[in-house]
């Protein structure tokens, strides 16, 4: 009965999908298959919530651990197939015969997700790593356009199998180096293992598949590809709860080795390095983009980059500061995704030259955008600033004052990108006057999640709170 | 709730009630800001009138812990400068929305920008926590991007792109900064307060000083990194203008002081002789270039370039002792009527603008028959710019120069030649624009002067300059107390 | 053999495979270089299994799942092959070059 | 001896058939250079002491994956006819790249001290044993990779067939 | 009625007057006229009743405290601030009266009355400031007034040019003066005008004898500027776009004397240092003998007045500078009256003929104008130096106090310009009175018409003033606390050899009726090409000054833009490219993507290989 209280979020998942399969296998109309994924989303969110003061280990110890980190995340990641199912009410550019399976997938990579989240064990952390990669892969093929979508879930999935690749073969080495597959053995065999600077190595191994997911470089490749090409709604979870998933696990297998001190000097150098290139790379590549998908895929990079400065302090700020960066940045690019959602139902690419007129077609799709930028730009009032600044801080608490400008330099220069955006929604005349028809559903969770990043930046202190305690529980 | 968390209250509750206000009651949007700019006004003049200036120091503190963990709280007070500061948001931000009364164009975005900046500017001014501090300064440094983009003119494009690029480049500075004096201090704790009793080490402030100088400077105008000023008042339309230089840009210079300076003694003195020495090039400089502007607004902003230069030298001198006082005194009070003052200009070039839709001087030419009461203010501006006595700003130019002259004699002496720069191009807008013959092209615009409410504005401000001008020591008088407590650190 | 040998074997097995990956034209040829790839690890993990692990199931039921891994992983990545050479009529990796910059 | 002898000849069928993989142009000559290299990673994987393993390799991989991908390889004709130029630019980068990673890792390999144990018993290796531990330890790893071939088939057929008309 | 409530009741009357009209009155001309005149008479009769009691100790009230400077606003009410005052308001009333008629027509006539009002009360309140920043202040504030009145008529493109230059060249005195004040303050520690000059912890005590050469030096500058000395004299002339009144009023009265006055007031410091007092005395005197030099070739009317204006100038601050308090104050009061009196006389001419042209206006029947032609001659006389007219006396006492130390280059030069002054004064009178015939112009036969009672009874009045200024020498030197001396006749006969010689030349070259009516300098056309440009300073103004100023704002603004602003710019296109480079990474090579990946992983490999 505990397991199962303890492993209710992935349940309800599973549930969810095995329904949803069902409704498929029957031929359900696609109303009510969306019924049943916002079901399915909704009841995954409460089962996550609701598990939140549970802790423990179900199966057998050591493999799995519940505790309010993961259980948190998991909430998140929930919350983002939520989002996701939400605004999927017409998914337009997924392919129509696939419409029905559509959020059966999405839901199994949210299973996925939230195993990574909990593992403690290297299969276990590996296997549930590529159920939540699979589901995306696939889905990302279905685009309606098949010239748009083989490309890009081409070369999206073949990174992702050469990454995860890498990944394993580094797995394999953990598991000889420590003679155990029990993330809690290998911590336990830390002072013996953190001297041998394969370790090291073999870390960086094990991170590149998540890194892969994360979109850092030198990993990132797909990323503008993959946002520019996929379906709307798939992007929309590749950059919600996905980012929030590989960051929690970059933060378990980091937590895991901080307490190696000075001997992880080296690896948060290279992190440090990966984090500046990705940021940089991203912005840079992002300043000159045609597509709004593209661009913010660049911008994913760059955030990328971001929450790594969190990631590599290996301090339990840093990673706080990561978790709870994540949070707010899935919000903020859910909100932009929203927005590529509702106008670019009928077009297979989104270009950003196709907000013009936005302000007087949809003001309150301009308004969500304005936000949502403005988060990722990392303005105030929204989540977007005090994230960075709970960052900035992490690192500069490290005494890495050249790398936090250097970060805060290439926010100035995103800067750039993001506001063309926002000047083509606000500012450029559109060709057509008509009204942006946007469904109820929609509207309230563009209100929910712009209240929301509004919330975390001005009364950020619950947040940080529950990412501190989060955090806690990962660290002790 | 008290004074301070009101007066914060006004535009933050106007702009929800905006937000909440359907976009065709142009009229009602109109109204709510209207109200609210004059309650703010009511308030800082209360708080002008009872702030003890005496007692000096920090005054009607609030603190609500934030987010305790790190030492974030909501703590407002303000000091003698900042109560003058609030003083000249709150009259530049009233009379900021009566002049943009006859705005056609999205009325509701237009409103809901300008106080959401507004927000900003008296959020940087009341907060004594440097995380607030922070982060009511890039409040109220990007609602200019859609301002100017929107509803400016020109080139407005590229200087709305290239002001916020700059200001923000500048806050890139000071974030690692401000981070890092947070962490410096071992105090946990961001209230500015308290820092500022910290004494850190003095390698440590003179490394992270200049960013923390440079990263306000660039806001302040501060020459070499002055370039978006100048292009950003063209483009804006005359509101955004004036709350820009008369106060957006007093943010700079007042972040200087109050994180700077304050909290930064040592590296404050160490680069000091550097900066006060770029302020000078910046005030001479700046006059030079005015003098060959061909457009009304880019000879204010250049104009607005020196003065700011005024104002930073100012707060160099103060550090080195010398003549600390007055130059900190005459920095602030420059802040104040350099605000006013710019605040007259746009708001009248702006008028003028949107009659004849030019702002080359060299299409006018007697304008003063034609629009003589809108010509007659801003000379008023004019010779406020050019310093002229029984106008606020002689007062604050007399006390730097006096501080510049006793401490560093060459440079004073440049500066005070560079009074007839300013002179020269003062009078050649006059010349060439107001006087002169009649250019019977404009001669439409007879009919169009200020007249009724649109002479209220212009009215506050030119009563504001000229009673400051006059009774210089009812601004002086709550500047000078805490003048001297922050430089007891200097002495 | 010892278990040095064996990682070398490894070791130059991956990175055949990751040459195969970097430079092969046909995608299908790719692939082969990542299940290289994956088999190298399998290697690995046998070797570890052999010579540095107490309890030799664990390793074992590694593999076995990289290899049911392996296998789900071809099954999807062939199918958007087939996706691909629907519409592009090639599967060649240097022809996709559509999306860039 | 004739062990070790049979060892060092499974390694090279690893190797020569990974290198004739990796190097072919023909993507025939690949598969079967693939199908050399499983052959000879099942070949250890026996001498490792897993016959288990070594059968659910050629099980598996041989008899599922490799005529998987003959399968597709059919789909491409014209590639498997006439095999593409070779990239010499690219194949340089190829070789750099994997050289690189290569030598970083075997420099860091050859420095590595692992754990020697003495070799388990031999009823730890049996067939049971494993069953055992998928149902206990690793029930989870076992079910979710059920899910994950499930929703991989789904997912392979639904994306390669031929779209059809809405179903809504 | 205390003191305090006259002094405020003498200065502020006026700034009522201005504000009331400015504010309220744009549209009522005619009341606005009331009520600055009104405020003009109530400060004539503060002025005046202050005067007659007599000096009192200085009011002074704190007006603000910064640090350690404290500014005070306050009233010095001895001897030369009364006797200056009551000028000051009686000249001004008399312009407003005269006003009346001169502007009659004029369509901003508030305006003009207003600014007048302004004028009024700066320029009381300088002359009874306590503080030297008060002094300054007001200063600069009449220099204000000036610059609106010069520019009057603003659609005039030459009285826009007038008003920019006298603003311009009077600041760059004022930045002198502005230094020199502030460097009082630093030495001195206050700006209390008593206390400065006391013998006893006064700045002459306080300051090293530099310091006290440059303070005074600085503040000479700002005299310089202010009262249109050589070399910033040129404005002077080219006020007199002005309406003429105000050239009566500000041009040659009064403002333009605040310089002389400032010096007055401030002597002792002056006297304590005898560089200043040299360069002075040769500034001085060059001033007088070229501005006497333009004179003489001068046919405007108001230019002639007005180069007389700055060598009279000369005069005043040579006596001042040679050390005789009394001899500069005396004729910058007699002068004020005669000066004022023909800048009026000559309004009338201007306003009835409309011409500026001395030759034009004797041929347009000037002389039938009885109380112009009057004053004309009787004013002129005055500044030429006639017994027993004021300026007779008053320019003795600078001869006097010139000659103190023996006849020396100054005073030389000082009676060649005495000798200039009676020459071309009488040149004027002899033009206007002696034209060689008179042109029928229909404006002959209505002379009442032509000086009406508002414009003629200011005439008289200055008229009778001028005429007996010469016989207050005595109470002024008394005003002053000083006894006045007496001079022998043969001290005197210099002096009144060369007027009479300057007369009889004139007379020869334009009285007689068979004179030829060009001057004597016409036989030397290079030196009368070199008066009538005005000796080539503006001219090299033109070239040097303003040139260099306007290239160096031309190169920075190049600056600004290529160099700065481009800069910024291409910093920012910089960037841009820099986003395009990076784009090309992105080649839509995937195997490419998958190197990067693995390299980089082999050089981190590298890097953990070098922790050993």
């Amino acid at each position: 009965m505990s397991d199962i209280a303890l492993f209710l979020p992935e349940t309800v998942c599973l549930l969810g999908a095995l329904v949803l399969f069902c409704a498929q296998v029957f031929g359900a109309r696609y109303g009510v298959v969306w019924g049943l994924a916002l079901l399915s989303g909704v009841a995954a969110v409460v089962a996550s919530v609701w598990t939140w003061p549970l802790a423990g280990e179900p199966f057998f110890p050591g493999v799995y651990r519940v505790d309010f980190f993961s259980q948190f995340v998991k909430a998140i990641i929930a919350g983002g197939f939520l989002f996701v199912a939400a605004i999927s009410g017409r998914p337009q550019t997924v392919r129509s015969d696939a419409w029905a399976e559509m959020p059966m997938f999405l839901l199994l990579a949210t299973t996925g997700m939230m195993m990574l989240t909990s593992a403690m064990e290297l299969v276990t952390l590996y296997i549930s790593m590529e159920l939540a990669a699979y589901p995306i892969y696939i889905a990302v093929a279905l685009h309606r356009s098949r010239s748009i979508g083989g490309e890009s879930s081409t070369k999206y999935m073949l990174q992702g199998m050469v990454a995860s690749a890498i990944t394993l073969y580094g797995l394999s080495f953990l598991f000889g180096l420590s003679g155990s597959t029990y993330l809690g053995t290998i911590s336990s065999q830390l002072g013996t293992l953190a001297t041998q600077p394969l370790f090291w190595l073999v870390v960086l191994l094990v991170l590149a598949g998540f890194l892969f997911k994360l979109a850092a470089f030198p990993f990132h490749f797909w990323a503008p590809d993959t946002y520019q090409t996929a379906p709307h709604e798939v992007v929309t979870f590749v950059a919600t709860a996905s980012k929030v998933a590989a960051i929690a696990v970059l933060c378990r297998v980091v937590a895991l080795v901080a307490p190696a001190g000075v001997d992880a000097a080296m690896a948060s150098r290279v992190l440090m390095w990966m984090s500046v290139a990705a940021m940089t790379l991203g912005n840079l590549a992002a300043l000159r983009q045609g597509d709004l998908k593209r661009l913010l895929g660049y911008s994913a990079v760059a955030h990328a980059g971001y929450v790594l400065i969190g990631i590599q302090t290996m301090t339990g700020a840093g990673l706080t500061a990561a978790l709870f960066y994540a949070l707010g940045y899935a919000a903020m690019s859910a909100l932009c995704f929203l927005v590529v959602v509702e106008i670019g139902r009928d077009e297979d690419l989104v270009s950003i030259e196709s907000l013009a007129g936005l302000h007087q077609r949809a003001p309150l799709l301009a308004a969500t955008l304005l936000i949502g930028l403005f988060g990722l730009i990392g303005l105030p009032p929204t989540v977007g600033f005090i994230g960075k600044w709970f960052l900035f801080s992490a690192a500069i608490e490290q005494g890495q004052f050249v790398f936090v400008l250097v970060a805060a330099i290439n926010s100035a220069v995103a800067l750039y990108y993001y506001l063309l955006v926002i000047r083509q929604a606000y500012f450029a005349e559109g060709t057509s006057d008509e009204p942006i028809h946007t469904g109820v559903v929609t509207l309230a969770v563009a209100g929910g999640t712009t209240g929301f990043v509004i919330a975390m930046g001005v009364v950020p202190g619950w947040f940080w709170a529950r990412s501190v305690e989060a955090v806690a529980a990962l660290m002790g | 709730m008290q004074l301070l968390s009101e007066i914060l209250l006004c535009p933050v509750g106007a702009l929800v009630l905006v937000l909440l206000i359907p976009a065709r009651a142009v009229q009602a949007i109109r109204w709510v800001c209207a109200l609210s700019a004059l309650m703010a006004g009511v308030l800082s003049v209360q708080l002008w009138r009872t702030y003890d200036a005496a007692a000096g120091g920090f005054q009607f503190v609030e603190i609500i812990p934030w987010v305790e963990e790190v030492g974030i709280s909501y703590h407002l007070a303000v000091d003698g400068f900042s109560t003058i500061l609030v003083m000249l948001t709150s009259i530049v931000f009233f009379t900021g929305v009566l002049t943009m009364w006859d705005l056609e164009i999205r009325v509701k975005e237009f409103f809901a920008f300008m106080l959401l900046l507004v927000t900003g500017v008296y959020g940087v001014f009341l907060s004594q926590d440097l995380f607030f501090f922070f982060l009511f300064y890039e409040v109220a440094v990007v609602p200019m991007y859609p301002l100017i983009l929107i509803w400016g003119s020109g080139n407005r494009e590229y200087a709305a792109m290239k002001l916020v690029l700059f200001l923000l480049a500048g806050s890139a500075l000071l974030f690692p900064a401000l981070l890092a004096i947070y962490h410096a201090s071992g105090l946990g704790t961001f209230n500015m307060i308290l820092l500022a009793q910290k004494a850190f080490d003095p390698d440590f402030q003179i490394f992270v000083y200049p960013f923390v100088f440079l990263g306000f400077g660039v806001l302040a105008g501060l020459f070499p990194f002055h370039g978006w000023s100048p292009t950003g008042h063209v483009a804006a339309p005359s509101a955004v203008s004036m709350l820009h230089a008369g106060v957006l840009m007093k943010l700079g210079a007042y972040g200087i002081l109050a994180v700077g300076i304050r909290l930064l003694p040592v590296g404050a003195v160490y680069w000091a002789p550097t900066f006060a020495t770029l302020a000078a090039i910046g005030v001479v400089y700046g006059a030079f270039v005015a003098i060959r502007q061909t457009d009304f607004k880019f000879v204010i902003g250049f104009s607005s370039v020196s003065h700011m230069g005024i104002v930073v030298l100012g707060l160099n001198l103060a550090v080195l002792g010398k003549a600390g006082q007055d130059a900190l005194n005459g920095a602030v009070f420059q802040m104040f009527a350099h605000g006013i003052m710019t605040a007259l200009f746009f708001s009248t070039v702006g008028f003028i603008y949107d009659r004849a839709h030019s702002k080359t001087i060299a299409d006018f030419g007697g304008l003063g028959s034609q629009m003589p009461r809108a010509v007659s203010v801003f000379i008023v501006a004019g010779l406020c710019g050019a310093g002229v006595p029984g106008l606020a700003s002689f007062w604050a130019e007399l006390l730097v120069f006096l501080a510049a002259l006793k401490t560093y004699p060459a440079l004073g002496v440049v500066i005070i030649v560079g009074l007839v720069l300013t002179a020269i191009y003062v009078i050649r807008v006059f010349s060439q624009a107001f006087f002169g013959p009649v250019n019977d092209k404009w001669d439409d615009l007879r009919g169009l002067d200020l007249k009724g409410w649109q002479i209220l504005p212009r009215a506050i401000l030119v009563a504001v300059l000229v009673y400051f001008g006059f009774f210089p020591s009812a601004l002086l008088d709550v500047i000078d107390g805490t003048t001297s407590t922050v430089l007891t650190s200097f002495r | 053999m010892t278990l040095e040998g064996y990682l070398t074997l490894s070791l130059m097995l991956f990175c055949i495979g990751v040459f195969a990956v970097l430079s092969q034209r046909n995608l299908i040829a790719v692939l082969i270089g990542v299940e290289l790839m994956m088999n190298a690890a399998s290697l690995n993990v046998m070797a570890f299994n052999r010579f540095s692990v107490t309890d030799p199931t664990t390793g074992q039921i590694f593999v076995l799942i990289i290899i049911g891994l392996a296998a789900a992983e071809v099954a999807i990545f062939l199918s958007i092959i087939v996706n691909l050479y629907r519409t592009r009529r090639t599967i060649d990796a240097e022809q996709l070059t559509e999306l860039q910059g | 001896m004739l062990e070790q002898a049979v060892i060092y000849l499974f390694a090279a069928l690893v190797l020569s058939g990974g290198l004739m993989a990796a190097w072919t142009r023909h993507i025939l000559y690949a598969i079967i250079g693939l199908g050399i290299s499983l052959f000879g990673v099942a070949g250890l994987f026996l001498y490792l002491g897993s016959p288990f393993l070594a059968a659910m390799q050629l099980l598996i991989y041989i008899g599922g994956i490799t005529v998987a991908i003959v399968f597709a390889m059919m789909l491409s004709i014209a590639m498997t006819v006439t095999p593409p130029e070779r990239n010499r630019a690219k194949t340089v980068f190829a070789a750099v790249c994997t050289a690189a990673f290569g030598l970083g890792v075997f420099q860091l390999v050859r420095a590595a001290r692992f754990p020697a144990v003495s070799p388990a018993p031999e009823e730890a290796w049996s067939v049971g044993a494993i069953g055992h531990a998928l149902l206990t330890h690793y029930n989870l790893v076992f079910e979710t990779l059920s899910v994950v071939l499930l929703l991989a088939i789904m997912g392979a057929i639904l994306i390669a067939r031929p779209q059809r008309k809405a179903a809504s | 009625m205390d003191t305090l409530n006259l002094i405020l009741a003498t200065t502020f009357a006026p700034f009522a007057a201005f504000v009331l009209a400015i504010l309220f009155l744009m549209r009522q001309p005619r009341l606005a006229q009331v009520v600055v005149i009104a405020g003009g008479t109530l400060s004539l009769a503060g002025a005046v009743s202050l005067l007659s009691a007599g000096p009192v100790e200085p009011l002074r009230y704190l007006w603000f405290t910064s640090g350690d400077i404290q500014l005070r606003f306050g009233f010095l009410l001895d001897g030369l601030s009364l006797m200056f005052g009551v000028a000051v308001a009686l000249i001004t009333l008399c312009v407003m009266v005269y006003s009346l008629g001169y502007m009659g027509h004029d369509p901003s006539k508030t305006r003009y009355f207003a600014m007048l009002a302004l004028f009024e009360w700066a320029m009381l309140s300088f002359v009874y400031a306590v503080d030297l920043m008060q002094t300054f202040i007001f200063w600069e504030l009449v220099g204000l007034a000036s610059f609106f009145l010069i520019g009057f008529w603003y659609e005039k493109p030459s009285a826009t040019a007038a008003a920019k230059k006298a603003f311009l060249m009077t600041r760059v005195g004022d930045v002198g003066l502005f230094i020199g004040v502030l460097m009082v303050l630093q030495v001195a520690g206050h700006f209390d005008v008593p206390g400065l000059l006391a013998t006893e912890g006064g700045l002459v005590a306080q300051a090293t004898p530099a310091v006290l050469t440059t303070i005074t030096l600085l503040i000479f500058v700002g005299i310089v500027g202010k009262s249109a000395q050589f070399p910033l004299h040129t404005w002077l002339p080219d006020a007199m776009e002005g309406p003429t009144p105000v050239s009566a009023l500000l041009h040659s009265a009064t403002m333009v004397a605040a310089g002389v006055y400032l010096m007055a007031r401030l002597h002792p410091l002056f006297m304590g240092s005898e560089t200043t007092l040299g360069i002075i005395l040769i500034v001085a005197s060059m001033t007088a003998l070229l501005a006497a030099t333009m004179a003489m070739v001068a046919t405007d009317i108001k230019r002639v007045l007005a180069y007389s204006s700055i060598s009279q100038l000369g005069f005043m601050l040579l006596g001042l500078a040679a050390g005789s308090l009394f001899a500069g104050v005396f004729h910058l009061i007699t002068h004020a009256l005669f000066k004022a009196l023909l800048f009026l006389c000559s309004g009338l001419f201007i306003h009835h003929l409309e011409t500026n042209d001395m030759a034009q206006i004797g041929r347009g029947g000037g002389r039938r104008m009885r109380f112009a032609t009057a004053g004309l001659v009787v004013g002129g006389a005055a500044l030429a130096g006639i017994p027993p007219l004021g300026g007779f006396f008053s320019k003795e006492e600078i001869f006097a106090a010139l000659g103190h130390d023996g006849v020396t280059l100054f005073s030389v030069v000082a009676l060649l310009a005495a000798f200039l002054t009676a020459y071309y004064t009488f040149r004027m009178i002899f033009l206007v009175t002696r034209p060689q015939q008179v042109e029928a112009v229909d404006v002959h036969g209505d002379h009442d018409r032509a000086e009406p009672l508002s414009m003629a009874l200011p005439v008289v009045l200055l008229t009778v003033g001028a005429a007996v200024a010469g016989f207050w020498g005595g109470d002024i030197a008394r005003g002053l606390g000083i006894e006045a001396g007496h001079h022998s006749l043969a001290a005197m006969a210099p002096a009144l050899a060369v007027v009479a010689l300057g007369v009889l030349v004139a007379w020869l070259d334009f009285g007689r009726q068979t004179a030829t009516r060009t001057g004597f300098i016409a036989r030397m056309p290079a030196l009368e090409r070199l008066f009538t440009n005005g000796w080539y300073v503006d001219a090299f103004y033109d070239a040097v000054i303003v040139r260099i100023t306007m290239l160096a704002a031309t190169i920075l603004y190049a600056a600004e833009s290529r160099l700065l602003d481009a800069n910024f710019d291409r910093l920012g296109f910089g960037v841009l490219g820099l986003g395009s480079g990076t784009r090309r990474l992105q080649n839509g090579w995937v195997q490419f993507y998958g190197g990067w990946a693995v390299v980089l992983v082999g050089l981190a490999a590298a890097y953990f290989g070098m922790s050993d």
